[in-house]
């Protein structure tokens, strides 16, 4: 399924584009992740928490950084995909999240299009409520991301 | 593991379970009561439905540790002991309300009390009542004419005893 | 399809519930009826550690009436609601909602406590708490606090119940005199979760204009919506047609729904306004009944 | 002759009977697969792919192994040769790339569910436990989902070893379609489309194994158990007398329950031989909707070519049939919608070609209707479109197309699936139309329709016409014989799964015999009782099995009336059989229970003066060629255009199957298969993402029609009988089902027309309705 949207980061292209490389930075953001270790460049093993009621479950996989785009000239945007794939016993997560950073002054608008691919038992039986939830799950990471940045930008 | 006694059919049994056995299992697999069938463990096929206490209910979607101490009946104890059929059966036959019989016993079980509230039911009323449990042989067509009749018959019967 | 292996408690007393839940904290989950529950422990979706099971509990089973309100016990079975002659008189918009609810084998095993804290997003009943600002009575170690239904539901399957809590009671009040009222969902097939559903409530003043009209949504959104722009709307106009279809365009403006394999998002958006529209005719034809019924006896009394 | 014999003798032929084998169904007694017990008994549970198509890099089963109550865990390493790939049941030569799955799944997975590793333990929690522990790494390859995308020469491929996903390629051409077209006054295309559904019989698959002896006994809810003996025993390298197969109750069939091998029937009795214990495997609800195979799904672009009096001048279509992952049942589907679609018109010119595609989804094989649903709703759609642009009444422009009574044998010139000529050998079309209309009543919907409109409300009228190919060969057999205790023992190969197979053939038997029902037993299903047989499927259960019955019965007639003739002093001619007796027709008083004439035609002493010992015989029917019947279905409907529902106000029936041995049964074939062709045409629906998911695995997703859904039905029916059989029928079973897509697209369409909606699809959600309305009169 394909989640699209638009995300202001209150702070400039390149404070942002730092930010989303940063492995502090995505393993603090992403909900329910609990451990994300370097496992080469631009890529981690991960460790995720994840549920929505009883339904819980831990996937662990790989991050993954890709296609990174950062030209040097700020009126052209960035990009950069985020590639995840995370199995557990309920299922598997694959994301191919492609991200679109453009300077608008001094804010960055982010453009999101993600596919995101639910697999075994979640997929299953959760269809009903797995693009509401998927939403909401990128909402989050942005939101958070948008809150290290703020904090970043106070405390620089 | 518990210990739990549970009366079936009038027949008291007592047994030692997991907590996780749902009664279903509990009813098929411990007692051999192999009457009651499962057509889906997720609560929308009603296949599983027994009375416990009464009321009709879902037996997939109880734990067995849940009905210590309660009543069940099941579909080996609607029919007298003689083996005369309980109306409804007969009903059934009579018209061709089934066909493979596996979802049958769902479908008695949830009609016996409801017709004992419902004792004079219209068609509509009847495919309401029958609205949770599925069938995939009879179209329903035949069980909605088995209801009528056993209405009728377990009213004449009424009818009789107070004569 | 069968259950991981869980601990089993089955405690007597909401304190004894209350010190299980010290104990275990998120590692355990409460058991009600078990008729959402169960299936995904089946399904091994959820493989809680420990198993609370609340059908042993004494007390929380009860429906009474105190200061216009109707308490209705956690443990209450839906088919004991909807038998309630105090439901069907004092709040019928209850009783007319619950009887849509699953089919008779779920009504007699779930209970009202447990589908409102289960909170699936297009369950009939989260509606009509929102609709009627019904209350949640939820018992923690420190006590008992009281959440209004517009603070309760967060999003899907999720409520603002802690771990260390339990709902033990929700309140919703009486019906209102003059006041019309209308359950409407579109499913599928009868029985299933709604594609949309609308609780709706109506009052007239005594002069036949509108009093006060509520609108709760399910199916719709994460969580159950109540329709405030809608309901603002409908307290300035008079109740009739062209408004409801007013109604219905602010209702449709105020949902977010998603699209599954059984409709469209623009699909259900649609049918929140036409089950809008339809759910204030039915409302305010019942609240037409007792307003005249309540002119005729104040004649009659006048006369007699 | 035979025929006019068996006619004259008819005493329940044709009788609504009730069923024999009701009571113990209705008490609780019936005995299911998961009924069978045994107080050592293991049980199984598969590891599935939850990937639609992925490279298995490593299983790692060590926890599960450690688990306590683990007996054994399988993976594809362990089965050896026994692992597959399993046969390809039903080779044919337009199927240039058949390919099967193997018991469980080597280095790749091709659909969601197929089977990875088995688990055996001492319960189906504990073998859930260890399934669980099972890791299996994948690596996720691209996917072939969508029919269309997957028929294109770029797509990712299905079969590495293939070059494209065209499994199978077929054309065929009958007359001259291009000379028929060069004269039409009047081309009209259209493009159809059918989703896949499932059977989803009330009881899912399940197998049981017990190792006794040298052998295995085995417990199958196979609707073939006869077939899946020999084929079992030949995989295995056991001789066939130590493998019994028994098909006890099963809970519908419907077609997938035919399918052979399941993976599974090849690991529970390979565990169960390996662990020398008995093994029972039950298939979950879930696994049902994945690892059982399902249908429905075409894609058909046709145009026919039509004269301006509405004549029927010739029709060409090019369709794309998904197989799903893999064929192991041919392209019997496809052949079967092509050799469906003409239907009951005078078609001379039939241009017809399909691509079978494989994708990355679970099997097909044939579900109740097997095809034919789709080739009815093209060729009934397209006679509605024709009516439409010649502004003619539906009804006259099938009229007009009608085959007449008088001109049967009719070939339509093709091959049926069952390599004989698809050649219509009875019926009475026109006759079917008056019956329908009877019932239907369309002057009256006519009045309906227009009152309805000035109340805002839109109802509509569809109908649809069918001819079915059934009861196909090679071949059923019976044995009768008449116990001393005067019973009557009635053994058949082939299965039941509801059809009442144990009171129909016992009608036949006691007809010919002069007992009771009620003194026949049947036994169906059975190796030990019936080692030859073929299945019940393709509404061939009555046909081949109620004949050979028929044949088998008269042959121990004949012997009784001889035996009996020389017991009571009299020519064989004189005997007459009734009342469980045999006795002298001109001094009825002068006669010998049937009990007695068997117990003497099995001498303790002396010799054998009447041939083999006792009252037997078996007899076997072969027919040449399937039978057709056929049948007429009309709706009425009321569609709400504000919320897309559809509301079945009446629906009508009229049914020709031949003479009917048993017209309750009949009736309750054709209320079940109505319910099933309805569920496909407004609730069921399996729906996979673009990634090969299935997003419907449970009945709250996957919709089956309620009593509430599925409307009274009206029925009529006319009685044609087949010259091919000596009883004359026809067969029943799937004839419910096949018109319903047709008939409700009609009357959808019908109630619609204001709004401009067209219906080119199957199955419809109020969600797509209300899109339709939407959008009608752009896409008109």
């Amino acid at each position: 399924m394909q989640v699209t949207g638009d995300f202001q980061f209150e702070g400039p292209r390149l404070s942002v584009w730092a930010l989303l490389n940063d492995p502090i930075v995505l393993a603090r953001c992403t909900p329910g992740c609990e451990e994300l270790t370097p496992d080469g460049p631009d890529r981690y093993q991960a460790t995720v928490k994840i549920g929505l009621a009883a339904v819980k479950g831990t996937y662990t996989g790989v991050f993954r950084i890709a296609d990174k785009q950062e030209p040097a000239s700020t009126t052209q945007p960035a990009t950069m995909t985020l590639q995840i794939e995370m199995s557990g016993s309920s299922g598997f997560v694959n994301v191919a999240g492609r991200m679109e950073l453009a300077d608008n002054g001094p804010v960055t608008r982010l453009h999101y299009d993600w596919d995101v691919q639910v697999g075994g038992p979640i997929a299953m039986v959760g269809q009903r409520v797995l693009a509401g939830v998927a939403r909401w799950i990128i909402g989050d990471f942005f939101g958070a991301a948008g809150k290290e940045l703020a904090a970043r930008q106070q405390a620089g | 593991m518990r210990s739990i006694t549970v009366n079936v059919n009038g027949r008291a049994y007592t047994r030692t379970v997991e907590p996780r056995l749902l009664l279903s299992d509990f009813i098929r697999h411990e007692l051999g009561l192999t009457g009651t069938h499962v057509g889906c463990e997720h609560g929308v096929c009603g296949a599983c439905t027994v009375l416990a206490d009464g009321l009709a209910i879902r037996s997939c979607l109880t734990l067995a540790v849940q009905m210590d101490g309660a009543s069940i009946t099941t579909v080996e104890g609607l029919a007298a002991k003689g083996g005369e059929l309980h109306p409804l059966q007969a009903a059934f036959r009579e018209a061709h309300g089934l066909q493979c019989g596996f979802c049958t016993p769902g479908f008695l079980m949830t009609l016996v009390p409801w017709l004992a509230e419902h004792p004079q039911p219209t068609d509509a009323e009847i495919r309401e009542a029958l609205s949770g449990n599925l069938c995939r042989c009879t179209g329903y067509q035949n069980i909605v004419r088995a209801v009528k009749l056993a209405a009728d018959a377990m009213a004449d019967r009424k009818g009789g005893d107070g004569a | 399809m069968k259950p991981a292996r869980f601990d089993y408690y089955d405690p007597t007393s909401v304190d004894e519930v209350l010190a299980l839940l010290q104990q275990y904290g998120d590692e355990a989950k409460l058991l009600a009826g078990g008729q959402s529950l169960i299936p995904i422990l089946n399904m091994r979706l959820a493989k809680p550690a420990v198993l609370i099971d609340l059908n042993r509990v004494a007390g929380l089973a009860y429906i009474r009436e105190l200061d216009s309100q109707l308490q209705i016990g956690a443990l209450t079975r839906h088919a004991e609601v909807e038998r309630s002659p105090l439901i069907a008189t004092r709040q019928p918009l209850l009783a007319e909602t619950v009887r849509q609810i699953g089919h008779s084998q779920i009504r007699n095993r779930g209970t009202i406590g447990g589908s409102l804290a289960h909170a699936d997003p297009a369950a009939e009943l989260p509606a009509v708490m929102v609709a009627l600002d019904g209350t949640f009575c939820l018992r923690g170690p420190s006590g008992v606090r009281e959440v209004p239904a517009g603070e309760f539901f967060l999003m899907y399957f999720t409520t603002c119940i802690r771990p260390d809590e339990i709902l033990t009671e929700v309140r919703v009040p009486v019906l209102p005199p003059r006041t019309g009222y209308a359950f409407l969902e579109l499913s599928r097939r009868h029985g299933d979760f709604a594609l949309a559903g609308v609780a709706c409530t109506l009052t007239l003043a005594a002069d036949g204009t509108m009093a006060d009209c509520r609108l709760g949504l399910t199916g719709v959104s994460m969580t159950p919506v109540r329709a405030t722009a809608a309901e603002a709307r409908l307290q300035e106009g008079r109740p009739e047609p062209g408004l409801f279809a007013e109604a219905a365009g602010l209702v449709r403006a105020a949902v977010a729904p998603e699209s599954d394999v059984h409709g469209s998002a623009e699909y259900r958006r649609h049918l929140a306004g036409v089950l809008t529209e339809r759910a204030l005719a039915t409302a305010l034809q019942r609240a037409s009944v007792l307003l005249e019924t309540e002119q005729l006896e104040t004649e009659g009394g006048r006369e007699g | 002759m035979s025929s006019t014999l068996a006619q004259s003798r008819r005493k329940t032929f044709g009788e609504r009977v009730r069923r024999i084998e009701d009571p113990r169904l209705l008490t609780g007694q019936g005995c299911f697969v998961d009924d069978i017990d045994r107080p050592d008994m293991l049980h199984g549970a598969v590891v599935r792919s939850p990937y639609a198509h992925a490279r298995i890099r490593r299983i790692d089963v060590s926890r599960a192994l450690a688990l306590p109550g683990v007996a054994l865990v399988l993976t594809a390493a362990d089965l050896g040769e026994r692992n597959g790939p399993l046969p390809l049941l039903i080779p044919h030569e337009d199927l240039q790339y058949g390919r099967t799955q193997s018991a469980l799944a080597v280095d790749e997975v091709r659909h969601v569910g197929e089977a990875v590793a088995f688990v055996v333990a001492s319960s189906r929690y504990i073998a859930e436990d260890a399934a669980d522990l099972i890791e299996v790494a994948y690596e996720p390859l691209p996917v072939a989902a969508d029919l269309e995308a997957a028929a294109r020469p770029d797509a990712p491929r299905v079969h590495a070893d293939t070059p494209h996903n065209i499994g199978g390629h077929y054309v065929r051409h009958v007359g001259d379609y291009a000379a028929a077209r060069a004269r039409a006054d009047l081309i009209l295309t259209e493009r159809f489309r059918i989703d896949r559904g499932t059977a989803s019989s009330l009881e899912t698959r399940g197998i049981v194994a017990i190792p006794e002896g040298p052998g295995l006994t085995m417990y199958v809810s196979t609707q073939a158990p006869v077939a899946l003996r020999a084929g079992l025993a030949n995989w295995f390298g056991l001789p066939e007398m130590h493998l019994r197969l028994i098909a006890p109750d099963v809970g519908g069939g419907f077609g997938p329950k035919v399918m052979m091998f399941y993976p599974e029937e090849v690991l529970i009795p390979f565990a169960a031989m390996q662990l020398k214990r008995p093994v029972k495997w039950i298939e979950d609800r879930r696994e049902n909707f994945f690892a059982t195979t399902q249908e429905r799904e075409q894609i058909h672009d046709v145009e026919v070519a039509v004269a301006s009096d509405g004549t029927l001048l010739g029709l060409k279509t090019n369709l794309l049939h998904d197989s799903g992952a893999y064929t192991p049942y041919g392209i019997q589907v496809p052949i079967i919608s092509v050799t469906t679609l003409p239907g009951p018109y005078r078609l001379r010119n039939y241009d017809v070609e399909f691509r079978a595609v494989y994708t990355n989804k679970p099997t097909v094989t044939p579900y109740r209707g097997a095809g034919r649903p789709h080739g009815v709703f093209v060729m009934e759609r397209m006679m509605d479109r024709i009516a439409e642009a010649l502004a003619l009444d539906p009804l006259e422009v099938r009229r007009r197309n009608f085959i007449q009574p008088d001109e049967f044998p009719w070939d339509t010139g093709l091959i049926y699936q069952d390599w004989a000529p698809c050649k219509y050998d009875s019926g009475n079309y026109p006759e079917l139309a008056r019956r329908l209309e009877a019932l239907a009543d369309p002057a009256a919907v006519q009045v309906e329709q227009e009152r309805a409109r000035t109340a805002g409300r839109y109802v509509g009228l569809g109908r649809a016409f069918y001819v079915e190919g059934a009861g196909p060969g090679p071949y059923e057999g019976v044995r009768v014989r008449i116990e001393p205790s005067g019973k009557v023992e009635v053994a058949t190969g082939v299965g039941t799964q509801g059809q009442g197979h144990c009171t129909t053939f016992a009608q036949v038997v006691a007809d010919e015999l002069g007992v009771a029902v009620t003194d026949v037993y049947v036994t169906t299903g059975d190796t030990a009782a019936m080692g030859w047989g073929i299945g019940t499927f393709a509404s061939r259960a009555a046909v081949l099995v109620g004949n050979a019955a028929a044949l088998a019965a008269q042959a121990v007639a004949e012997k009784t009336r001889r035996v009996a003739a020389h017991l009571l002093e009299c020519s064989p001619l004189d005997v007459e059989l009734a009342d469980g007796q045999a006795r002298v027709k001109a001094a009825p008083d002068r006669a010998l229970p049937l009990g007695t004439v068997a117990a003497r035609a099995n001498p303790l002493r002396g010799t054998l003066a009447f041939g083999e010992p006792g009252l037997e015989a078996t007899r076997f029917f072969s027919p040449q060629q399937s039978t057709f019947p056929s049948g007429a279905h009309a709706a009425v409907v009321e569609v709400d255009p504000e919320t897309g529902f559809v509301k079945i106000l009446k629906y009508c029936v009229v049914h020709d199957c031949g003479p009917m041995i048993n017209p309750m049964i009949v009736e309750g074939q054709v209320h079940g298969g109505v319910a099933q062709g309805l569920g496909g045409t407004l609730w069921e629906k399996l729906v996979y993402d673009e990634h090969g998911q299935l997003l419907t695995t449970t009945y709250a997703d996957y919709l089956l029609p309620t009593a509430m859904d599925v409307p009274e039905m009206l029925l009529d029916h006319i009685e044609t009988p087949s010259p091919l059989n000596p009883l004359g029928i026809k067969g029943a079973g799937e004839a419910g089902v096949i018109p319903c897509a047709a008939v409700m697209a009609a009357a959808i369409e019908d109630a619609l027309r204001p709004f401009g909606v067209r219906i080119r699809e199957m199955p419809l959600s109020p969600s797509r309705i209300r899109e339709l309305i939407a959008g009608g009169g752009v896409r008109g």
